[in-house]
């Protein structure tokens, strides 16, 4: 039951990454990924992590994707224009075919032998996702989440000195 | 003050150059006239040397100072040890003697940026005091890079028309060959290392001689080292360089490049090369003898048609330093005094050539032969120095150049070199044949050109400029003991050393060679 | 006590420097140089017949004395040392003697000249380094002696700085000295080589050379015998310097020169260092009967050679050239077949009456030389065409001239007879002679005096050709000039009494007084006349027959120069071919110009502009441009585009994986 | 609640972060300043940050020698960052100093600019005291961030924005590849914090054979080898060098780069010291190529400025070799010469700083005819730089250039070491080439003396002094770059 | 049973998906989100990762991962609407001024 829900899921996510990169008009690719993004979404619940889930759809589909909604819509991007240099779309092709065999080599011969933690999916059921993720952010991990603030700030000071119009 | 001796001569033109820096640009006279006070301070200063008998008795190094300049634990130490013996003795003395010489003979020739010329002298004689001065390897690496970059700027900035091929050249490739010395030296240094000699040695070279690295080790590091040097010397077919240095260079440039620069090479053999190597030096000898030979002939068959006399010089130059690569890998006493001796007497007469052309030059602004003629006519005092400084170039005895070919072949003919020393000695019959067929075409026949009419004869500064190189030539052809006695003892504990070592290889060798067979008869 | 021998080269050392430095700017006066000059070089001859007749009183007849240590390394001592014993004390008195006389001849010579200091300061430089090159007592001080005269001679045949040709000369001259001295050190180095490390005797110091020469007999280099390379290789240096076959193509044009310095160094001493050497060597010489017999062969050779191209040169200055090679073959040929005492004496000999020629010429060529300039003409006025008849004119030029033309024709009474005689009688009658060198050397004789003759004839006899213009302002030169010709003339005449061979009775006190030199060698090595020859009535045979020959020769001459002057036009008409090869002197200098002098030029342009630039450079550039059209060609993949960029980013990322992967 | 808090404080060691910490406050800081600060000039905050700077660098020497860890070993301030940070506020502090100058020439005097580079150069701070890859990561991002918005902070010039842009999407892009690394690592060993890794891959050996771990490896080291500017990833440099407003590529040169090499250094030490055979053998080819690339094309270069930035690709080659060497000297030599290349690439940049003209385009070859003439004290100082970047002595980038090579030739990496002088053989001639257009060549057009700002020109003096220092007495330095080898 | 290679393969397509459409597409912000697909593809893998071996660290990476994409997308973005104000035009091909 659960097998058919993950290949339909990876099948939609799989499709609409493809549109990603292949649709003409930049509106329809950010459709596209945000149809992915649903698709992760879905699989981290699937994963027990639906804190995360949550989050991906209000920071990705709901902040990031926006903006560069937005942003298509300021520059009224419609239909790029048809290459004008040869990218060697083919080598582009080999190369990330290549990537994808690379990885799915060491997927394959790889095995994943972490040591496991203590994070059963039944402490997540009874402790709860959010509170875990909180505990952990602000103890183990407190000085990233400083740092990120600080990264926040640096990217709206930039956006601001770079998009505003005059000094 | 004579235990820092060495330091003072050393340091004292940088003290100098840097007092120039902050004179007014324009005050041309007072800069050359600091210049040549401080040249001049050095040579007095670096006349003790040449009355300390010590030299006659002992083969060790003199005036020796050490201090600890770089330590890191267990990565690597360098020292600043420096000192002379009876080997860089004379170089040191003809350093400091040839740099007033150049300072006064460029009194008119440097028009612009007067201040910038002197200071890069002044440079280049700290670099290359410290060159011959240097004992620690590191240390010596650092003052042979540093001579390089007032070179270039010399070349470069006063040089001839083509000058910035010519500098770039030259730049080029003396560095190529240095850095590969470079890998060699530290190669050499984490051997030692490894082998147990003491830490604090650095780069010693004292301890570095007790070295016995394996042969075919030694040939790679000897390659190393033969390649930077051979360029230096020059030798063929790594010459090209040097005439095109040669012509476009300023007078002051060419006398300092052949007087001294030059002989970085030859000294680097005697002080470097082959003792480190000795091994090495054996299986290279009839190679390096062999290039040495062809560059004597060689250079006097293209010295003998150039139509640049400067040229002509410069061409000269690689048949003359082919001799005393001959005389250092006959590996004798006879032979390395005689190219020891060849390597003063090339700096005195090669550049009391480069300073004649100089005078021409300035006189005519031409250096091509065909310009001039008869000239022996019109500047009497003149033709007589040219005279005297051709045929000690040519080794007639009496001057300095007999002293050392004569020996030089006497110690090639002692050597394994013999059939090397037949062929070289044809070299005495070319020297006359470029030399005087270009002295004829100068100086005799009649004034064809013109502009050659008026020329002044010599001014009484031109005429101070020569007489002491003059003194030399016939000092050193008459009375030659003067120089040798002090560095015959320096010179045959270097041949002692080396000649023991190799004996010890061959034996070695015999010893491998005996017990396979004996293996192979049971 | 001989401890001053130093004295005698210092003297013209001395005046050199001073008439050099001071000559210009502060004498001037030309009479003052002209005595410093002579008086030097007289002072020395005056101390040069101390020591002389010192060492003729005086037992030991060898003495070496040292000044001073000149290089000390390790094995190799030399020192500035001296050495006189008969050989030497001989030289000292001709160099000396005939070079005062010289040096008086030249005050009137080169009067008025504005090199004149130049002249004087070169003349004594030079007879300073012939001093030094007889009285070293080693091979390198005579080497620096060897190789200064060479300078002198380079100076003072470019005396004439002005002229091209001199110039050209004095080239050539030192070029082939120093080919020869080529040879010179390399005997040197073999001998000095063989000796230490053979023998551990290191030396090169003559007298232990001679007394240690035994040692080498057994040696061998290159399957020969060290001696004979050694002594190949020094007669090689001897060649050069005194012009023998195939060497000996500057010394006529070493006649660019003043004409003091022809007499001097070109006729009387410089030339004749290379018999002096081997003669100071003649141990080593003697060890070797295959150098010998060379020797011998080549001075032969050149006898006859030089003598046929004396016959038809017109340059009176070129045919006493000519004869000089000539009669330095015949020293030669006595060298080699170890009549080393018959070589010097005819050296003396020589050294007067061709000195006595050359000076007489000189005469003429100064009076034809007024002449013509006070006519203003151009003509040659060494041209013998342009003489004749000027007997009335230069009286006592004319006797002189005549006399050493008799002595060198060697007619009986005369110097040369006696050692031009004994010369031949040894290459009959010595154990090393042969034949072969007899007949030669005879021919060569009666060609000597044939040409000598015809030189003669032309010179003073017949009607004068001289321009009419200039014909009455032909005058006798002055007494400085013609003392000097009266005393060589007189010394040419009786030179030859101090060798009258036993066989007329004479003592031949040259031969006892040169004893100790040769006498070792000779004896120890069986050099002497042949067992059969001793009082052999043959000996007066064949003195009469070189006496029929000279007579011949110049019977044929006053034949075709006196009877009938139109004769040699007729010859020259019908030997037209031959006479044009004698004339251009059998193309020699062509020949050598071709083969040596043009190849050894391809060669250089070959290796400068061929290999140098070309391959050389061509690789250095060439590496150059290859790394600078790699960088151009790199640097276009830095397209600018963003997506290649990437790309090349993945792919790499691929590459690095694959490696991995390998690994 | 309060337990939370409890353990929350009990990692918290404010020491570790103290350096960055004061970095940012300054940066935050002079961001509210600026709101009341003049229009038109900076020259205010650049006081600031200098400030800034030189109380980050006051506490840093202070509390050399006492490493500090904290926040659950997410940080360690140890003399290995004490180290790099040095070179990061050195970097800073010379770029800020030039920078007054060229902004107002430039047209752009905003002071939103200081605030940036503090935050860049805090961000290199913690790339360098990280112990958890997420404190890299994030630190790597901060410091990309402020640099994306430097490097096109001319929002009139096209060249500018173009520069922005491409470094912008390059580096989201090799991001994309080293968060996949990342994660397989985490996924190989279940941590991410560097030790931990370190001790797991060791403990377990099956793993090396693991490809999972050589991927993460791997696409690992393409996010450094990309900020690097090693071949193949070094593509963006040259654009971005040339388009990045001067001072900004003076700082990028030297700081993100050096930035770069700490993380690497660290991540490969602590982690995949066990793996040290396999990469070791990857960064041989990627130096040999990176050496290449940077000095050959550099040849054909006519804009300085760009044939600048090939030679810092050739540099991080030469200091990758320090890397391949893997062994203590060849370490402490990537740090001495970071430092090294810090002192001579940034005066080199000082000196175009005041050698351009508004839009820079005459930092080509042709527009410095006989600029040693024109300028004489830039050309000297010019002259100077480039004979270090030659690595001749006494300069420091002859004694960075031996410290490396010694490391190399110790761990026997011979033909390495040859192929490396090879390559500064092939880079002299181009360094060369400038001198013989300053030099040799006549002053194209007829020039006055132009005065010179003070704080450039003092930025400049640093520099020559510390390349002077550097090379005639490295043994201090040296023995520091020894200690704060882990 | 779903194990964690299925997810990660799935990213691994992803991955794979987002290089190939940042080679070839010339609208910068298509590229741009095609670089987000590859950070999902790799938040996918963290966290797929994390529930697998059950702890916690992958997930608050993707919390990290999400907040630089945040950053980097506001940054780009800015970026870009400077670069179009300039050129009129987004299209990469257009950002080649600099280049050997």
């Amino acid at each position: 039951m659960e097998i058919i829900l993950f290949y339909l899921v990876a099948l939609v996510a799989v499709i609409s990454g493809y549109l990603v990169i292949r649709c003409k008009s930049p509106v329809n690719s950010a459709l596209g990924l945000v149809n992915t993004f649903f698709c992760l979404a879905i699989y981290y619940v699937m994963l027990h992590a639906p804190f995360m889930a949550a989050i991906q759809i209000m920071v990705y589909a709901g902040a990031i994707m926006v903006l560069i909604l937005f942003v298509i819509m300021l520059l009224n991007l419609g239909t790029e224009a048809r290459q004008r240099y040869t990218h060697g779309v083919v080598w582009s092709a080999i190369a990330s075919l290549l990537v994808l065999v690379n990885v799915v080599y060491f997927l394959k011969r790889g095995r994943v032998t972490g040591a496991e933690g203590d994070i059963t999916p039944f402490k997540i059921e009874t402790l709860g996702h959010t509170e875990l993720i909180g505990k952990t952010m602000f103890t183990e991990f407190l000085l990233p989440f400083e740092i990120a603030s600080i990264l926040l700030l640096v990217a709206i000071v930039g956006a601001v000195v770079l998009a505003k119009r005059e000094v | 003050m004579t235990d820092h001796l060495l330091s003072i001569i050393t340091y004292f033109p940088l003290v100098g150059m840097l007092v120039e820096l902050f004179l007014p640009r324009e005050a041309d006279r007072l800069i050359k006239s600091v210049t040549l006070v401080v040249t001049l301070i050095v040579f007095l200063a670096s006349l003790p040397l040449a009355f300390d008998d010590v030299f006659i008795n002992s083969a060790a190094m003199q005036y020796t100072e050490f201090a600890n300049w770089i330590s890191i634990g267990q990565y690597f130490q360098m020292n600043y040890f420096v000192g002379v013996d009876g080997i860089s003795l004379w170089l040191v003395l003809l350093t400091t003697f040839i740099m007033p010489v150049t300072v006064l003979s460029t009194w008119h020739a440097v028009d612009r940026n007067t201040k910038g010329f002197m200071a890069l002298l002044l440079l280049l004689e700290t670099g290359m005091l410290g060159a011959f001065i240097a004992l620690d390897l590191f240390l010596f690496y650092v003052f042979w890079e540093l001579m390089l970059v007032p070179m270039y700027f010399m070349i470069g900035i006063w040089g001839g028309k083509n000058r910035v091929y010519a500098a770039i050249k030259f730049f080029l490739f003396t560095a190529v060959g240095s850095l590969l010395m470079l890998v060699a030296i530290i190669y050499v240094y984490y051997f030692s290392v490894q082998s147990g000699i003491p830490f604090d040695n650095g780069f010693g070279i004292t301890h570095f001689y007790q070295l016995d690295i394996p042969a075919h080790v030694q040939a790679w590091l000897f390659a190393a080292f033969a390649l930077s040097f051979a360029i230096k010397v020059p030798m063929f077919p790594v010459h090209t360089w040097l005439p095109d240095a040669h012509t476009e260079a300023p007078t002051a440039g060419s006398v300092i490049l052949a007087a001294i620069l030059l002989k970085m090479g030859t000294y680097g053999y005697v002080r470097f090369a082959i003792p480190l190597f000795p091994v090495a030096t054996m299986q290279f000898t009839p190679f390096l003898a062999f290039l040495a030979v062809i560059g004597i002939i060689y250079g006097a068959l293209v010295a003998m048609m150039q139509d640049d006399v400067k040229k002509l010089v410069a061409y000269s130059s690689v048949s003359h330093l082919g001799f005393v690569m001959l005389g250092v890998f006959a590996m004798n006493l006879q032979g390395l005094s005689g190219g020891m001796i060849q390597m003063i007497n090339h700096g005195i007469s090669t550049g009391a050539l480069f300073l004649i052309v100089g005078f021409i030059y300035e006189r005519r602004h031409t250096r091509l032969i065909v310009d001039f003629g008869g000239l022996s006519k019109v500047m009497p005092v003149f033709a007589t120095i040219f005279m005297i400084v051709t045929f000690s170039s040519i080794g007639l005895p009496g001057t300095n150049g007999f002293v050392g070919e004569f020996l030089i072949l006497v110690g090639a003919f002692e050597s394994e070199l013999r059939t090397f020393a037949v062929f070289a000695t044809t070299g005495v019959i070319l020297a006359a044949v470029y030399m005087l067929w270009m002295f004829q075409r100068v100086m005799m026949g009649k004034v064809t050109n013109p502009k050659n009419e008026k020329l002044k004869d010599l001014s009484a500064r031109e005429v101070v400029v020569m007489l002491p190189l003059i003194l030399f030539i016939f000092w050193i052809g008459l009375y030659p003991n003067t120089f040798l006695e002090k560095m015959n003892p320096a010179l045959d504990n270097l041949v002692s050393q080396v000649k023991g070592k190799q004996q010890v290889a061959l034996m070695a060798e015999d010893l491998d060679q005996s017990v396979t067979k004996v293996i192979i008869n049971e | 006590m001989y401890d001053k021998l130093w004295l005698i080269p210092f003297f013209p050392l001395l005046g050199s420097i001073i008439n050099g430095l001071l000559g210009k700017r502060f004498i001037k006066n030309e009479k003052v140089i002209g005595a410093i000059g002579t008086g030097a070089v007289f002072l020395s001859f005056l101390v040069s017949c101390k020591y002389f007749f010192q060492l003729l009183g005086d037992s030991v007849k060898t003495h070496e004395s040292v000044v001073a240590s000149w290089m000390s390394v390790g094995n190799l001592q030399v020192d500035w040392g001296f050495l006189l014993d008969p050989l030497s004390a001989l030289m000292i008195m001709v160099v000396c003697g005939v070079g005062s006389l010289i040096h008086l001849y030249s005050i009137g010579y080169m009067h008025g000249d504005e090199g004149y200091y130049r002249f004087f300061s070169y003349l004594n430089l030079f007879v300073f380094s012939m001093l030094m090159l007889v009285l070293g007592n080693n091979a390198l001080v005579m080497f620096v002696g060897w190789e200064g005269v060479g300078l002198c001679s380079y100076l003072l045949i470019g005396f004439y700085i002005e002229k091209q040709s001199a110039g050209d000369a004095a080239k050539k001259a030192f070029v082939m000295n120093r080919v020869g001295d080529f040879g010179f050190l390399l005997g040197l180095f073999t001998i000095f080589w063989t000796f230490g490390s053979k023998h551990g005797v290191w030396t090169i110091n003559f007298v232990e050379i001679s007394e240690q020469a035994h040692l080498l007999s057994g040696d061998t280099v290159l399957g020969l015998g060290v001696t004979t390379v050694a002594t190949l290789c020094f007669f090689l240096g001897a060649t050069g310097k005194s012009a023998q076959l195939p060497l000996y193509t500057w010394l006529p044009d070493a006649m660019e020169g003043p004409t003091p310095v022809s007499a001097l160094i070109h006729a009387a001493t410089m030339v004749t260092a290379g018999v002096y050497m081997i003669g100071r060597m003649n141990v080593l010489f003697a060890m070797s009967p295959t150098t010998m017999a060379v020797v011998a062969m080549v001075g032969a050779l050149t006898a006859i050679f030089a003598a046929s191209i004396g016959f038809a040169q017109n340059d009176i200055k070129r045919v006493l050239a000519y004869s000089t090679v000539s009669q330095l073959g015949f020293m030669f040929m006595a060298m080699g077949v170890g009549a080393f005492t018959a070589g010097v004496f005819h050296l003396m000999t020589h050294a007067f009456f061709k000195a006595c020629l050359f000076l007489g010429s000189g005469s003429v060529i100064h009076a034809m030389h007024h002449a013509l300039h006070h006519a203003h003409l151009d003509d040659d006025p060494q041209d013998m065409r342009n003489m004749g008849g000027l007997r009335k004119k230069l009286p006592v030029t004319h006797i002189t001239f005549a006399v050493s033309c008799l002595a060198i024709a060697g007619i009986p009474g005369l110097s040369g007879f006696f050692s031009k005689d004994e010369i031949l009688w040894y290459t009959f009658a010595s154990t090393r002679g042969m034949l072969i060198v007899w007949i030669i050397g005879a021919i060569a004789a009666a060609m000597t005096a044939f040409y000598m003759f015809r030189c003669l004839y032309m010179t003073f006899y017949g009607q004068q050709k001289t321009d009419p213009k200039a014909k009455d302002h032909v005058h006798e030169s002055p007494w400085v000039i013609t003392l000097p010709l009266v005393v060589l003339a007189f010394l040419a005449t009786v030179g030859g009494y101090v060798g009258v061979p036993e066989a007329l009775g004479g003592h031949n006190q040259i031969h006892h007084f040169m004893e100790p030199v040769f006498g070792h060698a000779q004896e120890v090595y069986h050099i002497a006349v042949k067992e059969a020859m001793h009082h052999n009535p043959i000996e007066y045979v064949l003195m009469a027959l070189s006496v029929v020959l000279a007579l011949i020769g110049i019977g044929v001459a006053s034949v075709m120069y006196m009877k009938n002057p139109d004769l040699p036009a007729k010859f020259t008409a019908k030997f037209a071919k031959l006479h044009r090869w004698v004339f251009n002197k059998w193309y020699v200098d062509e020949a050598y110009d071709a083969l040596f002098v043009e190849t050894t030029k391809k060669l250089g342009i070959f290796c400068w502009r061929g290999f140098d630039v070309k391959v050389i450079d061509g690789i250095v550039n060439g590496l150059a441009r290859v790394v600078g059209a790699c960088s151009s060609a790199l640097r276009h993949t830095q397209t600018g585009l963003f997506q290649n960029y990437a790309l090349t980013m993945v792919l790499g990322t691929v590459v690095m994986v694959a490696i991995f992967i390998l690994n | 609640m309060e337990n939370l808090v409890q353990i929350a404080l009990q990692n918290v060691n404010m020491a570790a972060i103290l350096p960055s910490l004061i970095l940012t406050c300054f940066g935050m800081g002079l961001l509210l300043i600026n709101v009341f600060l003049p229009r038109g000039t900076t020259r205010h905050a650049v006081w600031i940050s200098l400030i800034g700077i030189v109380v980050t660098g006051f506490f840093i020497v202070t509390a050399w020698g006492q490493p500090q860890y904290g926040f659950n070993d997410a940080v360690a301030m140890d003399n290995f960052a004490a180290f790099f940070s040095i070179i990061f506020l050195f970097a800073a502090g010379l770029s800020i100093l030039m920078s007054d100058e060229y902004l107002t020439r430039e047209g752009y005097p905003v002071s939103e600019y200081y605030p940036m580079v503090l935050f860049a150069t805090a961000g290199a701070m913690w790339m360098a005291s990280g112990t958890d890859m997420m404190t890299i990561f994030l630190g790597l991002e901060v410091m990309s961030v402020a640099l994306y918005v430097l490097a096109g902070f001319f929002r009139g010039q096209i060249r500018s924005n173009e520069a922005g842009l491409k470094y912008f999407l390059l580096g989201a892009f090799s991001t994309g590849f080293l968060l996949y690394g990342m994660a397989l690592i985490y996924g190989v060993t279940g941590s991410t914090k560097l030790t931990e890794i370190g001790i797991y891959l060791n403990a377990h050996g099956a793993l090396l054979e693991n490809p999972m771990t050589l991927a993460g490896l791997i696409l690992l080291s393409i996010g450094f080898l990309f900020k690097i500017a090693a071949a193949p990833f070094h593509m963006w440099t040259p654009d971005v060098y040339e388009g990045a407003p001067t001072p900004i590529t003076a700082f990028m040169s030297a700081g993100p780069k050096a930035a770069a090499f700490a993380a690497f250094l660290r991540i490969m030490e602590y982690c995949f010291f066990s793996l040290k055979p396999e990469w070791t053998a990857i960064l041989w080819v990627l130096a040999v190529l990176t050496m290449i690339v940077g000095n050959v094309i550099a040849i054909s270069q006519t804009n300085i400025k760009r044939m600048l930035a090939y030679s810092s690709i050739a540099h991080a080659g030469y200091a990758l070799i320090g890397m391949v060497a893997a062994n203590e000297i060849g370490y402490s030599g990537i740090l001495f010469y970071m430092l090294a290349y810090t002192f001579m690439n940034v005066g080199a940049f000082a000196v175009l700083v005041l050698a351009g003209k508004k839009g820079e385009d005459n930092l080509t070859l042709e527009g410095f005819s006989g600029f040693g003439y024109k300028r004489p004290f830039l050309g000297v100082a010019l002259a100077i730089f480039l004979f270090s970047l030659m690595g001749l002595p006494p300069t420091a980038g002859f004694a960075g250039k031996f410290y490396i090579f010694a490391g190399a030739i110790k761990a026997g990496y011979i033909w390495l070491a040859v192929i490396g002088v090879l390559n500064s053989a092939v880079s002299l001639y181009y360094y060369l080439r400038v001198m013989v257009y300053m030099y040799f060549r006549d002053p194209a057009e007829d020039y006055a003396w132009v005065s010179m700002p003070a704080t450039v020109v003092i930025s400049i003096v640093i520099a020559i002094i510390g390349v002077f220092y550097l090379g005639i007495i490295p043994g201090d330095v040296m023995e520091y770059a020894k200690l704060a080898i882990f | 049973m779903i194990s964690v290679y299925h997810y990660m393969s799935v990213a691994a397509i992803l991955f794979a998906m987002g290089t190939y459409g940042v080679l070839t597409r010339r609208n910068a912000i298509v590229i741009f989100m095609c670089i987000e697909l590859m950070l999902n593809s790799v938040n996918l893998t963290f966290i797929s990762l994390s529930s697998y071996l059950q702890n916690m660290d992958g997930q608050i990476f993707v919390f990290f991962v999400m907040a630089v994409a945040a950053a980097e997308a506001a940054v780009g973005l800015a970026l870009m609407i400077a670069f179009y104000r300039n050129r009129d035009s987004i299209d990469v091909d257009d950002v080649n001024m600099l280049k050997w």
